[in-house]
């Protein structure tokens, strides 16, 4: 018994997911103590049909993350996905159709991404910062630097609650569809990452990109393939930001990238490549939402807000850090 | 208290109709009274656009203080940046948080009116304060920002053309190009030069900095425009200084909404006039009519257009 | 005692619950040079670590000249006059050879750095050493063996009373390594103390006064080095008898199983041709810098080639990434272990199982974890990896552990050609001899084996086949009859004479 | 001659400053083409002036990015600063009181960045991610929520105008101030990262910590003078933006951490460490925003500014890259 729990907390990243997943209990509760309201029903289907915005661009970034690299551009796309499957639904396009062609901008971009950081080896935190700009770029420019009209004018009542209700406002077995969607593709890429062989290549990469490629792994491919999986899961929050709106937004998902940033890190995945859980980024998302509904409900000024928020990432990250270390205790191996 | 005479003077000066009902409405404030009693200590949620332009913390004071009179609570819940996605999600969570009433201003009139539906579902009133949504609501005191953009346009021609000027570029600042109130202001602006033989600039955007708002007028005022539109508080006073900067005190500024900062540049001729708003009266007026709808009064949805009044070096004396 | 420059007493150390040094003693007088001794993870790093204040010890005593030291810092330690050169090169790439000399003890001229002073003096050193080199060039752009010569001139620079060199001849060739231990010498007469770490024990004649052996953390003996014989020192250092250090078997070579012909690839692989055939194990000689690495980098795909034609069985094939190559049937265990060999924060059975996914899904292309415990705790067992579990992280192995990993995950696929560049660098004799069983079980199987080392003893005592590389090319071939010290050098100095 | 070139080039960091500055004149032609009013006395005042920021917060984040990490914090200590300043001088604190206790406070935070990322180890992205959110937070409350008032509301017109001119609207020898201040900075901090000890140990850090360490470097030190720089110039920026305002604003300085990368990246100074030159991170706030001030003048769609800017990031440091490992022109060292 002690032995299987030993055996669990080795695992790579297991321990910041659980890091992450007491934080998120205690600020949960604390919430619960200033408005009870933080533990009714409905706030807490709120909360999952918030969090799986978080919990997707925090797979895509910890799936960037565990090779090493970052993803700038998972806002800009998320934006740009909005947009142009909204353009296009407010153009009589039908919405699979829509679905399908923001889907193949979006891996487009991820490609962009991948060639700029497997192939030609550019520092990532560039090359994704201009792709940034450029998606963003498309997003103003699809509907001529507007928003978009809503999707139902055009798309009809009934075309639009279908796409809105699947993406955002519909229910399977009481709770929201965004949740499943997310949830579902949570499991997926858990599996891939754990299970299967690209998933250890992704964190073979991120340890050693050198001893990987003379072990044979194709790492500009790998590397390809996290860009192509972030771009994907933008690409999805796109939709349900287009869905929760009933419109496209050009300034959508604004700043997401950092959220998933702070999702896959708070989480326990390393930023500096090699370790990390999908488990620990699903707590990582919900924590961080979990601190955006508490200080709503509560009616934090917006400069709390930023001082709560910032103080909770760099304490998540520093009990790591410190834990690690074993100084957390111990005045052991300063410097 | 300053400001309130300013603004009671200037209405004075309005061209709507709303004006004058304003007026009375804010006397009734100035002297620490009020018609409206609430039945029940109600909960109430106002949600602006963001929580940190000078016109919502404005309004918010606004609804603060007459919540207090009223025997009222108004949390305010508004989202941090000016974000569809944000904003509904304020909503959902006023409703979890078991509000009885949401005042609301839309950020986006069709994003958000799923999620409005969704509360007056629950029982919840809606009354919408500046920027009303798609959704039947209670009540709406709201600034027709697309008149007030044209409004704004007619006073730079006007002057324009009392300097015999008829033609030329003009620059146009605003915010950002999703905001749907500062996006009606820049057309309503368009329109009005329609027919002239001004050229309107393509609009630049400074996301609310003033800083950035100033860089890009100093590029128009090298480019040679002569006169540039700011289609929110802080693209107006980055207008006004970029103006003071030039020393070329015959570009014509006009903007929108007022501060401390806009009206000094009025005063001392860097800008000719800025389009006023009275976001303090719409949160009072928003809390009224909330408590007299939940009191069980029948409001029939009356919208006000609350109007927007000139601001000019005149006026401001 | 009171005269002992260095005196380490009862020292003590643990890394995360293991106990690394268990209370270890340790003398070096004035103008005395002591050869530390001891298998893999012994533990002399850690106690030179120790006494250059880069760890701090759990507890036991530091003198110096009779004086009690607490090092909390490296720089209290240089500030006392103890210098290391670090078994791990620790340069900065982005830095020239002066700068990295003088990092951290810059010569200043009022606010600012004396440039001219530094690249001077810096300059001086290098040609005091032998070493023809700029002091201004980038230290990234130097060969490993500059690279080494720009550490030892660092430590050399700081005019230091004790100097501690971990490995400093393990990336050096003859000529260098001469130098080198003329200036220790050198050094010593001037009065300063040497620890002078190797699993070189032939080079031990030529330069140290006293040894002392540690195993498994602990004190086995300590005397002057005239007192022992190297089969002595060897039986001391890994607790054994070691019959035969180069146990040589004999087979029946077969056919042909690696052809290369005009093999290019930039300056330092032109025009190689040569064969590998079954049950062979042919040796790679040559000084530092000769190509041998580059070649089989290039033969791996790892670097690209300009021309040439690779047949494996007779037939041609394409090499252009490792990956071919592995797919082909080949393995190369790299020379830089930790840089190109493992993935130092991956696991054991992490680092086992890279090259071998592929055969470790299950009927539904799942990674099957029952496979791959079983493939991996076959593995550690039969190479006799000693490491605490198999889900040990591999950065934590001694450095002999760490070259059975990265043979480990090939030996998995049943290679039928492996490329061995300088296998045993850096590794203790006891594993020495199993790395050499080891590729004696591969070549009893019929694998080819290409076994580069710079080595001279080691090439000549296990190879069926010497090929001699100078300059990028192949200068010779000996077969193991022929082969000897003499022949092997005049070879690989056989320079293109300059037009 | 020759060999003298040659060893100009052999600079750490030469090549990248000269490919910007070849680019800086290129963009600066193509726009003069379109809209010769950009080659204007009184434009090329602007610009100056307007770069100055740029070329600031470009030197902080090169001191940060030359040890190999990065400062996200940078453009929320600008509006900190902003505020901070604005609200004491609407509050009748006299110039210099407000000045210095905005400095005080803005070294505070590069003090936090230094501890964190220096003595406790955290990942540089999100120690700064946490004190971005921090010191945005501070910008908003220490006004209450609102923008200041004019500052020379309270100073006093002459006081107002004596603050405004010294950092913005005055000039010497015919340039704005704010290019000279800008100046006077690059040039003592060229100096220290060129010619002090600070300065080596700086590249050292960044071209290999442990070996740093080992040499007895005080790494924790020179990380955290870098942040304290980067912190230093971030305030400065804020006194210009307050001052060219005359008031202060909540949400200046915006991804100006952004732009502090991009000014450096362009002029060859390297992300991951160890090389850069301040004279190419100059060429690169220039060409930053001679990029912005040309597309401001010829009347760019904002989705097109956005896509230009984009393209001529990854472009900048793309060139670099091929170039580096040759593969320009050849086709070598693919994977
Ligand atoms: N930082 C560390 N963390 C954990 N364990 C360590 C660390 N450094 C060394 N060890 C362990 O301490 C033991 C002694 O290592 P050390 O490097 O001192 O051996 P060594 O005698 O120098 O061996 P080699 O001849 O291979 O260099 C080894 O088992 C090694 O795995
Ligand atoms: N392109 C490269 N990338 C990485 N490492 C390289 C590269 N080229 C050379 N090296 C390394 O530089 C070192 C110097 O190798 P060198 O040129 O001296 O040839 P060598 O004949 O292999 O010598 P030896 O094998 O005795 O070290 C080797 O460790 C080699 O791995
Ligand atoms: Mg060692
Ligand atoms: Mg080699």
């Amino acid at each position: 018994m002690k032995n299987k729990v030993k055996e669990i907390l080795r695992i790579r990243g297991m321990r910041g997911a659980i890091t992450a997943f007491v934080g998120l209990v205690i600020i949960y509760v604390v919430f619960g103590c200033i408005n009870d309201k933080v533990f009714s029903l409905q706030n807490n289907l709120n909360l999952l049909r918030s969090m799986a915005k978080y919990l997707l661009i925090g797979i895509g970034q910890s799936f960037v993350m565990i090779t090493g690299n970052i993803d700038l551009s998972i806002g800009s796309v998320v934006g740009m996905s909005a947009m142009v499957t909204a353009s296009l639904m407010t153009r009589g396009v039908p919405i699979m159709v829509a679905l399908l062609v923001s889907l193949l901008i979006g891996l487009i971009i991820g490609y962009v991404n991948g060639e700029l950081v497997g192939k030609f080896q550019m520092p990532p935190f560039i090359a994704t910062l201009g792709t940034m700009f450029v998606a963003r770029g498309i997003a103003y420019l699809v509907n001529g630097n507007r928003n978009t009209d809503n999707i139902a004018s055009i798309l009809g009542k009934d075309q639009g609650k279908l796409f809105q209700d699947a993406f955002y406002y519909g229910k399977i077995l009481g709770i929201y569809t965004t949740f499943w969607i997310a949830f579902l593709i949570f499991l997926i890429f858990s599996f891939i990452l754990g299970k299967t062989k690209l998933g250890r290549h992704i964190y073979a990469v991120g340890s050693n990109k050198e001893a990987s490629r003379l072990s044979g792994v194709d790492i500009v491919s790998v590397i390809k393939k996290t860009y192509l999986i972030s771009a994907f899961c933008s690409v999805i929050v796109g939709y349900i930001l287009c869905a929760q709106a009933g419109m496209g937004n050009m300034e959508a998902g604004n700043m997401y990238e950092m959220y998933g940033v702070a999702a896959g890190v708070i989480g326990g995945v390393s930023p500096l490549g090699g370790s990390g859980l999908l488990l620990g980024t699903f707590q990582g998302a919900l924590l961080w939402q979990t601190l955006e509904n508490g200080l709503n409900m509560v009616g934090a000024q917006v400069g709390i807000q930023r001082i709560v928020i910032g103080v909770i990432v760099v304490l998540a990250v520093l009990m790591d850090v410190l834990v690690r270390n074993g100084n957390l205790f111990s005045k052991k191996n300063k410097q | 208290k300053q400001d309130a005479k300013d603004t009671t003077a200037a209405v004075t000066e309005g061209t709507t109709a709303a004006g004058e009902e304003k007026a009375t409405e804010e006397k009734a404030e100035n002297s620490g009274e009020t018609t409206v009693k609430a039945d029940k200590p109600y909960k109430l949620a106002l949600i602006t656009m963001d929580s940190l332009d000078q016109h919502w913390v404005t309004l918010n004071e606004g609804a603060q203080a007459e919540a207090k009179l009223v025997g009222v609570e108004v949390k305010f819940m508004s989202p941090d940046t000016k974000d569809d996605s944000k904003q509904i999600e304020c909503v959902n969570n006023a409703v979890a948080g078991g509000v009885d009433g949401i005042m609301i201003a839309a950020n986006g009139p069709d994003a958000i009116s799923a999620s409005l539906k969704e509360a007056q579902a629950q029982g919840i009133k809606i009354v919408y304060v500046d920027s009303p949504a798609n959704v039947d609501a209670e009540a709406s005191f709201a600034t027709n920002n697309k008149q007030g953009g044209k409004t704004a346009g007619e006073e730079m021609k006007k002057a324009l053309e009392a300097q015999g000027i008829t033609k030329g570029n003009i620059g146009v600042i605003s915010t950002n190009a999703s905001t749907q109130s500062t996006v009606d202001r820049d057309n309503g602006f368009r329109e009005a030069f329609e027919g002239s033989d001004f050229t309107i600039e393509e609009t630049q955007y400074c996301d609310g900095d003033a800083a950035k708002a100033q860089t890009i007028a100093e590029n128009y005022i090298t480019k040679g425009v002569v006169g540039i539109f700011g289609g929110n508080e802080g693209s107006t006073v980055g207008i006004g200084n970029a103006i003071k900067a030039s020393g070329d005190n015959k570009i014509v500024g006009v903007g929108f909404d007022k501060s401390d900062n806009i009206k000094s540049l009025i005063q001392d001729g860097y800008l000719l006039c800025t389009m006023a708003q009275n976001p303090d009266v719409m949160g009072k007026m928003g809390v009224d009519a909330l408590v007299e709808s939940l009191n069980g009064k029948d409001l029939k949805g009356e919208t006000v257009d609350t109007g927007v009044s000139v601001l000019n070096k005149d006026n401001l004396k | 005692m009171g005269n002992s420059l260095v005196q380490m007493k009862n020292i003590a150390k643990s890394f995360s619950g293991t106990k690394v040094l268990k209370g270890v003693n340790l003398e070096l007088g004035h103008g005395e040079i002591l050869a530390l001794l001891g298998e893999n993870g012994a533990g002399k790093s850690t106690l030179m670590k120790i006494l250059s204040g880069i760890y701090s010890k759990d507890s036991g005593e530091i003198y110096l000249d009779g004086e009690l030291c607490h090092f909390q810092n490296p720089k209290e330690a240089q500030n006392k006059g103890v210098a290391i050169i670090h078994q791990e090169m620790n340069l900065c790439n982005d830095l020239s050879v002066s700068e990295n000399i003088f990092l951290g003890r810059e010569v200043m001229e009022g606010l600012s750095l004396n440039h001219k002073k530094m690249d001077e003096e810096a300059q001086k050193i290098l040609d005091d050493l032998g070493i023809s080199m700029k002091s201004t060039e980038l230290a990234g752009d130097l060969k490993v063996s500059e690279q080494q010569m720009v550490e030892i001139a660092k430590a050399l620079s700081q005019n230091a009373k004790v100097l501690i060199m971990d490995e400093p001849t393990s990336a050096l060739s003859r000529k260098e390594i001469e130098d080198l231990f003329r200036v220790i010498r050198k050094l010593r007469d001037e009065g300063r103390g040497i620890i002078y770490i190797s699993h070189r024990l032939d080079e031990l004649r030529a330069i140290a006064d006293k040894v002392s052996i540690l195993r498994d953390g602990e004190n086995v003996i300590s005397g002057d080095l005239k007192d022992f014989s190297i089969d002595d020192i060897i039986r001391h250092m890994v607790g054994r008898e070691i019959q035969d250090k180069f146990p040589r078997i004999l087979c029946e070579k077969g056919k042909e199983i690696l052809r290369v012909e005009n093999l290019n690839a930039g300056p330092k692989v032109r025009d190689i041709s040569f064969s590998l055939y079954e049950g062979e194990i042919l040796g790679i000689a040559g000084l530092m810098g000769a190509g041998r690495t580059e070649m089989t980098r290039a033969l791996f795909g790892v670097d690209e080639k300009t021309s040439g034609k690779i047949y494996l069985f007779g037939e041609e094939v394409k090499t252009n990434t490792p990956k071919d190559s592995i797919e082909l049937g080949m393995a190369l265990i790299p020379e830089d272990r930790r840089k190109d060999g493992l993935c130092t924060d991956l696991s054991i059975r992490e680092n086992i199982s890279l090259p071998n996914l592929d055969s470790m899904k299950n009927s539904l292309g799942v990674l099957s974890k029952e496979l791959e415990l079983k493939i991996s705790e076959d593995t550690i067992k039969s190479l006799n990896v000693k490491a605490k579990d198999r889900e040990m992280i591999s950065k934590n192995l001694s450095g002999g552990n760490q070259q059975k990993v990265v043979l480990g995950k090939w030996l998995v696929r049943n290679p039928k050609v492996i490329l061995f560049d300088e296998p045993t660098r850096g590794i203790d004799i006891g594993a020495k001899v199993e790395i050499y069983q080891i590729m004696n079980e591969l070549k009893k199987k019929g694998v080819g084996v290409l076994f580069i080392s710079s080595e001279m003893e080691e090439v000549l005592g296990m190879s069926d086949r010497i090929l001699i590389f100078c300059d990028g090319r192949i200068t010779g071939e000996l077969s193991r009859e022929e082969a000897n010290q003499e022949n092997i050098l005049k070879f690989a100095t056989r320079y293109e004479e300059k037009v």
